[in-house]
């Protein structure tokens, strides 16, 4: 597969109420590509996927995509509620009708916890359901905010292997993380 | 092609004769002068109606609150539809300064529209016999004063400025359907409210006698005001751009 | 994404939160029971006092119906996710507030003129009540959608405050209805008004709901 | 401009018992715009030494 240009930020800085975040920040990421976002706390990690993700405006400087750009995406919030069974919450991001879904179900341990209430789960089990969009949905991009947070190691590696899988498929992928993970990227340090 | 450029020339002249510093500069130029001369005119039009005009022959003396009372409601509308508009051009054009204009009208704005409504209760108890009414106009008002206080209230309930200044004009727009009902109001139903005594389409309903410093009343009030906005924003400007290089010069 | 999963994702999110949709239906119910109570008056007051309080109790519900109404999908990352992965939020807020009103307003609206016969008022001004309370509890949801979509994250009390100024007029409309309905004059002149209104702000307001939320998004 | 509408100074003041309502108006505009050009001013000394 050739390599295309899928997402393309030039000279970005943000700033809030007159006071910088960062600046100056470019880069470019081919398919095949994958990208770590390197920073310490409140280094604007999370403000930059977001602005990658085309949610904020950077205050100066533009951000390039591929046309017909897909992104597959999971923030550091999990965008699950906690009130409705497992199932349910599958069924609100269209994953309970693929056919994936069972085989990885059983993968993660999850299979006899459908009829469970997504809030009596542990961080953990919710954080793998919430990844579990990142394993079906076919996307050109993939964004992650924190991927590796309450993850035991073993399913660091499944969602580690999956991704190198993905970036070598030909996805392009963006993670931050505080932590050395096993996914072959380049880093990108904000600080 | 020509109208391309067109855009680009006016895109270029609208941020360089509407940054913070230019207005800055240029309101400091004019605001005695306008303070004086409005300040003269107010107060002539106010001798002039309260000693010098003839008594109303239906309410007596009483009448002469018009020339404070007319005057205010008059510009706490046209206030609140300076307001939009700028709130319009802020969200159209991405124009700093129109946001920082549309922030500052509020206080004012809030407080033109509370002296209107308390000068006309007091105006309606030797008229009406009863200091509050609630008929359209007198609410719609009402409506207009809360209107100014949820804009500011919600303008300080954001720490994030220019997330404060996008839902200010977002409200302040929607809320500009407000203006359109309480000037017709009047007309759509019946109240004890008189129906405006100065259009612009038609003869007005008071004598000339009366009418000329009702007129330089206006004049005088809204020079005032526009005083006040200007003293307002430049606030704005001081507490937004304090990081600003050219400001820190300035002082 | 298609309109049917958008309505599916919404029709769950209500559904299976029982207390957002029974909640309002129920302190509409026990309004209109408690009202008669406390009024120990002959039957005629009760009728004539009741158009008000109807109205004001549907205002209210509304408001119950709509509290926190995006907060929850804001919260966590729920509006996030749709718009980075290319979800429409106007589709979602349109078919949201179209939900919440099948679900409350409709019954709402229902029960309304049933308790108007019982408050001592013909059946022919209940027929008249109908449409008219199924068109404003729409009116009065999109409203309240919109004070909660600007204070979405700042509580109720900015929102009432900033959407009280668009409901007043809204209420004086009523107020003439119900003369209208009453005498039975010029009745079809203000339901054409109010389905007028309704037809213009149903499609403008989740636009610009939707243009609020991304503001607080960023 | 018309003649004086009043014969003597406690005529204006009475106004035929309007008087009151008049002067009571005028006085709430003197004080509250008065009183909003100061509070502007004091707000734009503030930032200025917050500047400095």
């Amino acid at each position: 597969m050739q390599n295309s240009l899928l997402i393309k930020a030039d000279n970005l800085s943000y700033k809030i109420n007159e006071s910088k975040l960062f600046s100056g920040i470019s880069f470019a990421l081919n398919n095949n590509e994958a990208l770590h976002i390197m920073g310490s706390n409140g280094s604007g990690k999370s403000t930059l996927i977001r602005i990658l993700g085309g949610i904020s405006e950077p205050s100066k400087g533009n951000v390039t995509k591929k046309e017909n750009l897909t992104i597959s995406y999971l923030g550091h919030k999990n965008a699950l509620k906690s009130y409705l069974s497992v199932r349910d919450n599958l069924d609100l991001l269209d994953l309970m009708d693929n056919k994936q879904i069972d085989n990885l179900l059983s993968k993660f341990d999850l299979t006899n916890k459908l009829d469970v209430t997504l809030g009596n789960l542990s961080f953990g089990q919710q954080k793998k359901i919430a990844l579990l969009r990142i394993f079906i949905n076919e996307a050109d991009l993939i964004l992650l905010d924190e991927p590796f947070v309450g993850l035991d190691i073993e399913m660091c590696e499944i969602l580690s292997d999956h991704l190198n899988k993905k970036v070598e498929e030909g996805s392009g992928l963006i993670f931050t993380s505080h932590i050395a993970s096993g996914i072959r990227a380049n880093n990108f340090n904000l600080d | 092609m020509l109208r391309e450029i067109l855009i680009i020339v006016i895109k270029k002249f609208i941020h360089q004769f509407a940054s913070p510093k230019t207005y800055f500069y240029q309101v400091n130029r004019i605001y005695p002068w306008l303070l004086y001369i409005s300040l003269a005119i107010y107060l002539t039009a106010i001798v002039w109606g309260l000693f010098f005009t003839p008594k109303d022959f239906v309410q007596g003396n009483s009448y002469r609150i018009i020339y404070f009372h007319v005057p205010a409601s008059f510009i706490a509308q046209s206030l609140y539809a300076a307001m939009s508009i700028s709130s319009l051009v802020y969200l159209v054009w991405k124009v700093k300064l129109a946001a920082y204009l549309s922030r500052s009208i509020a206080p004012v704005g809030a407080t033109i529209t509370f002296i209107a409504l308390v000068s006309g209760s007091i105006w309606g108890i030797p008229t009406w016999g009863t200091w509050w009414e609630w008929d359209a106009r007198i609410t719609s008002t009402l409506i207009l004063f809360i209107m100014y206080l949820g804009l500011i209230s919600l303008h300080n309930s954001f720490n994030n400025f220019d997330k404060a200044d996008k839902l200010f004009a977002y409200l302040s727009i929607i809320g500009f359907v407000q203006i359109p009902i309480i000037k017709k109001s009047v007309d759509w139903w019946s109240s004890l409210h008189q129906p405006a005594s100065i259009t612009l389409t038609e003869k007005p309903a008071i004598d000339a006698a009366m009418l000329y410093p009702l007129f330089m009343a206006m004049i005088g009030f809204s020079g005032l005001i526009a005083c006040l906005v200007i003293l307002s924003s430049k606030v704005q400007i001081y507490k937004r751009e304090k990081t600003k290089n050219w400001i820190k010069n300035y002082v | 994404m298609k309109v049917k999963q958008s309505l599916k994702h919404e029709l769950i999110k209500l559904l299976k939160k029982t207390r957002a949709w029974l909640g309002p239906i129920l302190v509409f119910i026990l309004i209109m029971v408690a009202y008669p109570l406390t009024v120990e008056l002959t039957n005629q007051s009760l009728a004539d006092a009741f158009f008000p309080v109807l109205f004001i109790s549907c205002l209210m519900v509304m408001m119950l119906a709509t509290e926190g109404i995006f907060l929850e999908d804001y919260e966590d990352g729920s509006l996030e996710h749709l718009l980075i992965t290319g979800g429409s939020i106007y589709q979602s807020v349109f078919i949201k507030i179209l939900v919440h009103w099948c679900f409350i307003g409709i019954p709402v609206s229902i029960f309304g003129s049933l308790f108007n016969i019982g408050a001592g008022n013909t059946a022919y001004s209940s027929i008249l009540l109908l449409p008219s309370l199924l068109v404003s509890t729409y009116i009065f949801l999109i409203l309240f959608c919109f004070g909660n979509s600007l204070s979405l994250t700042k509580g109720s009390v900015l929102g009432t405050l900033i959407t009280m100024p668009l409901l007043l007029p809204m209420l004086v409309i009523l107020g003439k209805l119900t003369t209208a309905i009453m005498f039975n004059i010029n009745y079809f002149g203000f339901l054409i008004l109010l389905f007028g209104i309704l037809s213009i702000i149903m499609f403008i307001f989740p636009a610009i709901i939707s243009k609020i939320i991304k503001t607080h998004l960023e | 401009m018309s003649n004086l509408a009043f014969n003597s100074i406690s005529d204006a003041l009475i106004m035929d018992g309007h008087g009151v309502f008049v002067w009571l108006v005028s006085l709430i505009f003197l004080v509250a715009i008065s009183l909003s050009f100061k509070i502007f001013n004091s707000l734009i000394k503030k930032y200025k030494s917050q500047i400095r």
